[in-house]
């Protein structure tokens, strides 16, 4: 059914009409509207059978989570920010039982300082957790990713998480398509555990495992990631076809065929970039945009294929390794190792800062005119008048070689925006 | 389902995993000898009939089987004994012996009541076995023989079998009818019993008789000899006469004062009776004091309550028709009494001594091989006197003077003498350990008071000869045998099977061997040896 | 009301059973078929309090369901001991996930089951006392107040055992662990630490709340069995000696068990919405000595530079527990424990 | 594409306004944006909401710096914070008071610009009279429906039932339309003149 509705909202409705038996989740912004929204529909019985948890912190939601799905439960939360580091041991227990739970992360900065606004820092702190991570550029994609995400869960036996921006996408009112539940039903089977808690047939579920078998464990996990790989775009297809829009996937290009610079990112900002690519293209610059839609697994391949032909590839990302640079930058690198095309990482919208498209076309149009050093890690919209003061405030704390280069940086940054 | 690899994992399946490699100890079920047992003259199997007893109706005929498997006198032992099993019982230690005593009356009156009886099941052995007395321990060692496949007769002096159970203890304590019953099933398996037949000459009659062996048992029935000084009309009598007397129903005069000079049973038994004959004081002399006299504290007491008097450090210096003049005493360190000098005049019609009593050893003077020494025969550890063949038991041979003694004599001769004949081998079994109280793991057993038996009041007590000490009926007879501890002893309680950290104590649910350590995955912890009320395992080394 | 005595004046009362009591009233253990949820081969170390305490209380539990259990499992000794791959000792559908959130993942598999509606199904969450106490303590909270259905027992040993014995919340004043050694004016753990989750669940007047030992099979059976006829949040606190961590005897684990009741430095109660309604009278009491002294933790108090006076202080505190709880007396003079 | 910022107080209701302005153009088979400035702000601070309508599928995710229309819940925000910020030349603007531009000290803003789009309506007069508190919201987007045309009354009036079903709606309604009067009023007064 096609309505003008807020994020949140549109994406419980889409995970009520995945029948979630388990919902247990904690509140904090912004992913609140979703678990209220879901209260809501298990209260007045529109979402039932369904148990909703009013749970003591994000490491009970997941925990009850995984005790729920042990117990063979289809189950669900979601959190952010904060809440997702404080489920984190959770997060490898699930992952590491290989238990399908699905999680939305509505993508919040991560303090201190306390910063509630968006960015990527939460979900990427937990890239290497052995969860999907899938990311949502629009409500109406984080709508049909949790549908297909339960698919995907379920499979293959593995957690999976729906990214999506924090307050830009999670409290935006727009049109969007829910699905109708004989669609859902038709598309995702009830869920047939692998591991069951059953008194019919006990089962020692979470052993100890020692040096002789981990790795042989761990190896099979990262199999199981792999085989995500095919089954993420087969998914995709499949529900393209029966629901008649596309979503999701490894990655999506706009305008990439012919483009010797391709911008990458991820979640929201990429309408925000194909825009700015557009107007760009209209004034004849072969410019381009790759959208990473599953961050985990990493698409190595599909990445490396889609920037086969671009000689510049800018990547965009709402978070970054301090002390080392670009995270989905890095993987990008490592996806065209020994390929030609020169890699910038630019940080952007951190806690929340309007990534414009002003902003990007300043720094594309930098990019283009060869203003931008490669290989280094750079900030959009960064104020360089106030670190740079800052900087010089604590200037006895920087000496060598590494903290002169970052000074040069600034000085020459400061001619432009980033 | 096809569940995940190594993380999820079968059921149950750690069994592959044999823990008891671990051990460096094993537990081992063991019997121990519980201190009834051990201190059972009569070498009853204490723990064992009451094991069968606790089971109340279903158990016990064959808890009274048990007993006469080495006692013929259940209902005798259960009024006279003086119950050394209580004394050592660890139940004391407790809260109060179990009422061991009461419970073998019990069962004895039992089969009295319902005509139980031990039947033969030996083949015949063709040997004869000359008894003579027909004493505890004469009609015991006959009991034990003729069940053994011998024929045995037994020649007694007197004209009724019981000897001292008849002579020595007054009907107050055991009624003829008691006795009566248990020796006449004694003598229903076919003992002969020859009555006012006195030996001169055993070597003589085991020729005339063509026997195989014989067991002399004649007890001690003279009147031990105590000088006193004694003025004429002085009235002094001897306590075993008395109470022979008195069994043949005659009525010795001894006035309303009656003096008794000793401190045994038999000192204490007369200044009963004389009580019970119409005395108005009934005085017992002793030369030491209460706490060093041999009489049973049981029976001092009662014959306390019975206004018996008991004149404590004193020795009767004279006795002449006005009374007794004692002479007061003094323990020296060593508890040996000592003279003071000073007397004391003490009014009584009659004087009767209780000084001990010794045996008429005139069947076997001068038998060859034959010692005796201080008025008793030389056994050796079979109760074979120095004549070949010849054995001897009871109040006859050096050992405490009691009738569970003389039954117990009994049985042990009875044992020998079937060896002897070539019949069958002496007892040689090694004593096991002994189940002392640090052995029990008490917590276990229940808070239980002991029941006592009720008295007769004492004005019927000072009155009749009617006994005394009442028995129990069938509820707290029950009660009391469910007080035993078991000590040393599986009474399959489970806590061993309960308490294994490692379920390695199988549970069989076989009589007899209940458990089994599983010694594939028992550890060795002995959690089952410490939580074990009755101390019934042990832990013994591995050979590592 | 407590285990009623049976007057069976042999081993009616306290013994696992007695070939002549009625079956019905000897002890699950004593069963040729009971559950033997935790089975051998497990690597539990001898004379293991904790094992034994999980094997009473599962299989009194499965006895009481019908076999209707399902366990959920703190980090902790008896899941290492009792899992490691290829083998499990557990014969019982049984999950582990991390040391922190039994308490939490009971709560889920409750939900899943009310979702699936399988009342009959129950479930039985279990941790040491680090797992409940220490770092499991909100979300067994968070449990209580949402009253799920779960009894959660916690089988108390006093310390980190699987770590190599380090303090936990429920380690008691004086006693020797690896990071509280006997060094110092206050020689092993300090005093006024730690905490009662007994009486902390109270606060949270969930149905029922009771404390048990090993030593008293009949009263902790008694126990699971009336928690398991009881809807919602369930809490059992178990006293498990550790042979390893106490330095006891691994023959003495029960006997050490005992003797913490019957001294009264551990009492054993039952609470029903935060009110107690029955005490486990002291039966024998004793010294606190007495227990101390079979435990090398304490050995420092004693000795060649005995502490009388760290002593005194223990007897005190058991003392205090005594009175409060109305150990010497009848369960109606329990007097409340503060805070209800 | 239309792009509307709502300036007003936390508790207001900012973004309900865009909300119900992005609803309205939904029912009129358009594509609307609605979204807050995403924020921790308590009551009474001043707060920003957007909304964008367009008759393309909207993509971008940006806040709105040079707004085509502003809605003003409170005129004492004028001396706040500078609500005519990024105003586009021939933008709207809608006061809620029931003074004039002049009287509330803002005349310059019609420098450069359309005066018949530089409105003021007395709102939470109306959502008084009807409502019987001051929540000028209805009102505003009545008044709104009226000057920009954007969306129509109905669609207005259908988002407001929508939102607040029941007699809540309905004098939301009346104090809707009573504003889209006076502000239609207002504007043939101000083309004529």
């Amino acid at each position: 059914m096609l309505s003008q509705i807020e994020g949140s909202l549109a994406v419980a409705r889409s995970v009520m009409r995945c029948r979630p038996e388990v919902v247990a989740a904690y509140p904090i912004s912004p992913q609140t509207h979703i678990v209220e929204g879901l209260a809501d529909l298990v209260r007045t019985g529109e979402l039932s059978p369904c148990e909703y948890l009013m749970v003591e912190s994000e490491f009970g939601a997941m925990s009850a989570c995984i005790g729920a799905s042990a117990a063979g439960a289809r189950a669900y939360t979601a959190t952010a920010s904060q809440g997702l580091l404080f489920m984190a041991e959770a997060l490898y227990n699930a992952s590491g039982l290989g238990l399908p739970v699905v999680m939305t992360v509505a993508n919040r900065a991560i303090g201190a300082p306390i910063n509630i606004w968006n960015d990527h820092s939460d979900a990427m702190s937990q890239r290497d957790s052995g969860w999907v991570q899938l990311y949502a550029e629009s409500n109406q994609e984080a709508v049909d990713l949790h549908i297909q995400a339960f698919r995907l869960a379920e499979q293959l036996s593995v957690p999976v998480m729906v990214c999506m921006d924090g307050f830009i996408l999670t409290h935006a009112v727009e049109r969007v398509e829910i699905p109708e539940q004989a669609e859902v039903d038709r598309f995702l089977p009830p869920f047939t555990p692998r591991q069951l808690l059953d008194p019919a047939h006990p089962q020692t579920i979470g052993a100890m495992v020692g040096p002789e078998a981990f790795t042989e464990v761990k190896y099979l996990m990262h199999a199981k990631q792999m085989e995500a790989l095919d089954q993420i775009p087969a998914i995709a297809g499949e529900f393209e076809a029966s629901f008649g829009r596309a979503a999701g996937g490894l990655v999506r290009g706009h305008r990439i065929e012919d483009a010797d610079t391709v911008v990458v990112a991820l979640g929201s900002v990429l309408g925000t970039i194909e825009d700015v690519v557009d107007s760009m293209r209209a004034d004849g610059v072969r410019i381009g945009a790759l959208g990473i839609k599953s961050f985990r697994p990493w698409p190595a391949e599909e990445v490396r294929e889609a920037l086969a032909g671009a000689g510049r590839v800018v990547v965009v990302e709402k978070a970054f390794a301090v002390g080392a640079g670009g995270i989905v930058g890095q993987n990008v690198r490592l996806a065209l190792s020994g390929t030609a095309p020169v890699v910038f990482d630019v940080v952007a919208g951190l806690g929340g800062r309007a990534i414009t498209r002003a902003s990007l076309r300043g720094l594309f149009e930098d990019v283009l005119a060869d203003r931008v050093v490669p290989d280094r890690l750079h900030f959009l919209d960064l104020n360089t008048e106030l670190v740079e003061r800052e900087l010089d405030r604590s200037r006895r704390g920087l000496i060598g070689a590494h903290a002169e280069r970052m000074l040069r940086d600034l000085g020459t940054a400061g001619a432009g925006p980033y | 389902m096809d569940k995940p690899f190594a993380i999820t994992l079968d059921v149950g399946t750690s069994r592959a995993n044999k823990t008891g490699a671990w051990r460096t100890e094993r537990p081992v079920y063991t019997d121990r000898l519980s201190p009834c047992n051990g201190a059972c003259p009569a070498r009853e199997n204490v723990q064992s009939w009451l094991y069968d007893a606790e089971e109340g109706e279903l158990g016990y005929e064959r808890a009274w089987r048990t007993i006469m498997r080495t006692n013929p006198f259940p209902a005798v032992m259960g009024r006279v004994c003086y119950h050394p099993c209580e004394d050592a019982c660890n139940r004391g230690q407790l809260d109060e012996a179990v009422g061991i005593n009461s419970v073998e009356r019990f069962l004895g009156d039992e089969a009295i009541q319902r005509g139980w009886r031990v039947a033969v099941e030996a083949e015949p052995t063709g040997k004869r076995i000359l008894v003579v007395g027909a004493g505890p321990s004469g009609l015991s060692a006959a009991y034990h023989l003729t069940l053994l496949g011998h024929s045995v007769t037994i020649h007694e002096a007197g004209p009724m079998p019981g000897g001292m159970m008849r002579y020595g203890i007054p009907r107050y304590r055991l009624p003829r009818e008691v006795l009566d019953a248990e020796v006449a099933r004694i003598l229903d398996l076919g003992v002969t019993l020859n009555l006012d037949t006195k030996v001169t000459d055993l070597t003589a009659t085991m020729t005339e008789g063509g026997y195989d062996a014989a067991f002399l048992a004649v007890g001690a029935q003279l009147s031990g000899r105590a000088y006193v000084p004694a003025g004429a009309a002085a009235r002094v009598l001897e306590a075993v006469s008395l109470l022979h007397e008195l069994e043949q129903g005659r009525r010795p005069l001894l006035g309303r004062r009656v003096a008794v000079y000793g401190g045994g049973n038999t000192a204490v038994d007369v200044a009963r009776t004389a009580k019970r004959l119409g005395a108005t004081d009934a005085l017992v002399i002793y030369r030491r004091n209460r706490d060093r006299m041999p009489a049973h504290e049981d029976e001092v007491r009662e014959a306390a309550e019975e206004g018996v008097l008991f004149k404590w450090l004193s020795t009767v210096a004279h006795v002449d028709a006005a009374g007794v003049t004692v002479e007061r005493m003094e323990l020296d360190d060593s508890g040996y009494p000592r003279p003071t000098g000073e007397f004391e005049q003490l009014p009584a019609d009659s004087l009767v001594l209780a000084v001990g009593q010794d045996s008429d050893l005139s069947a076997v003077e001068g038998v060859a091989g034959i010692e005796i020494e201080n008025g008793a025969v030389r056994v050796d550890r079979s109760m074979m006197t120095g004549h070949p063949g010849v054995f001897a038991g009871g109040d006859v041979v050096p050992d405490q003077r009691s009738v569970t003694v003389g039954i117990g004599h009994g049985l042990k001769a009875a044992g020998a003498i079937h060896a002897w004949l070539g019949a069958g081998s002496p007892a040689t079994e090694e004593p096991a350990a002994p189940a002392d109280f640090g052995t029990l793991n008490t917590w276990y057993y229940t808070d239980a008071e002991r029941v006592h038996r009720a008295l007769l009041e004492t004005v019927r007590r000072r009155s009749t000869f009617d006994e005394v000490v009442q028995g129990l009926d069938r509820s707290n007879a029950l009660f009391e045998a469910r007080r035993c501890l078991s000590c040393g002893h599986c009474f399959s309680c489970d806590n061993c099977f309960s308490v294994c950290p490692d379920n390695a104590v199988v549970k069989l649910d076989q009589p007899g061997a209940p458990y089994l350590i599983d010694l594939d995955y028992c550890k060795g912890c002995g959690l089952c040896v410490s939580e074990c009320p009755s101390g019934a395992i042990q832990m013994v080394p591995e050979d590592i | 009301m407590p285990f009623p005595e049976v007057k069976f004046y042999q081993v009616g009362t306290f013994a696992a059973g007695n070939r002549l009591l009625d079956p019905d009233r000897r002890s699950v253990q004593t069963r040729s078929d009971r559950a033997n949820s935790i089975t051998s081969g497990h690597r539990a170390c001898q004379g293991c309090g904790e094992v034994l305490g999980a094997r009473y209380v599962l299989d009194a539990a499965m006895r009481a369901t019908g076999g209707n259990v399902v366990a959920v499992n703190a980090t902790g000794c008896l899941e290492v001991f009792s899992t490691p791959y290829p083998e499990s000792s557990w014969q019982i559908p049984w999950v582990h996930s991390l040391f922190g959130n039994a308490p939490a993942v009971a709560s889920g598999v409750a939900a899943a089951l009310r979702a699936k509606n399988r009342p009959d199904t129950r479930v039985v969450a279990q941790a040491g006392d680090g797992g409940t106490v220490d770092i499991g303590l909100g979300c067994l909270s968070g449990m209580f107040e949402r009253d799920d259905d779960v009894l959660f027992v916690c089988y108390d040993n006093e310390g980190y055992m699987n770590t190599g014995v380090q303090r936990s919340g429920s380690t008691p004043p004086a006693a020797r662990t690896a990071n509280t050694k006997p060094v110092g004016s206050e020689p092993g753990n300090v005093f006024g630490q730690g905490k009662s989750v007994p009486l902390i669940a109270m606060a949270h007047e969930i149905p029922y709340v009771a404390t048990a030992t090993v030593a008293e099979l009949h009263d902790l059976e008694y126990k699971v069995e009336k928690a398991m006829s009881m809807r919602g949040a369930r809490y059992l606190h178990v006293l498990v000696p550790c042979p390893l961590g106490w330095g006891s005897a691994s023959r003495d684990t029960i006997r050490v068990a005992r003797l913490a009741k019957e001294t009264g430095v551990f009492p054993v109660f039952e609470a029903e919405f935060g009110v107690v309604t029955a005490v486990s009278r002291i039966r024998r009491r004793v010294p606190v000595e007495q227990y101390l002294q079979l435990q090398r933790r304490f050995a420092h108090l004693f000795g060649d530079h005995p502490r009388p006076d760290v002593v005194a202080r223990i007897q005190a505190g058991a003392d205090r527990n005594i009175s409060r709880f109305g150990l010497l007396a009848g369960p109606e003079d329990a007097t409340e424990p503060s805070g209800n | 594409m239309l792009k509307v910022r709502v300036h007003g107080r936390g508790g207001q209701g900012a973004v309900t306004a865009a909300a119900l302005l992005s609803h309205a153009a939904f029912a009129e088979g358009r594509h609307a944006q609605a979204f807050p400035t995403f924020g921790s702000e308590r009551t009474g601070a001043p707060v920003v909401a957007f909304c964008r309508i367009d008759d393309e599928p909207i993509r971008i995710h940006e806040p709105i710096s040079e707004p085509d229309a502003l809605i003003v819940q409170d005129a004492t925000l004028l001396h706040q914070v500078n609500v005519f910020d990024g105003l586009r030349p021939e933008g709207y603007v809608l006061l809620n008071s029931s003074r004039t531009l002049d009287e509330l000290g803002v005349a310059e803003v019609r420098t450069g610009r359309r005066p018949d789009r530089l409105l003021t309506v007395p709102a939470t007069a109306y959502a008084r009279r009807y409502l019987g508190q001051p929540r000028p919201n209805a009102a505003l987007l009545g008044g709104f429906a009226a000057l920009t045309g954007a969306v129509s009354l109905g669609s207005v009036l259908d988002a407001i039932r929508e939102r607040f079903p029941g007699p809540v709606g309905e004098a939301n309604a009346k104090a809707a339309r009573d504003a889209f009067d006076d502000v239609a009023q207002h504007r043939r007064q101000l083309a004529d003149a």
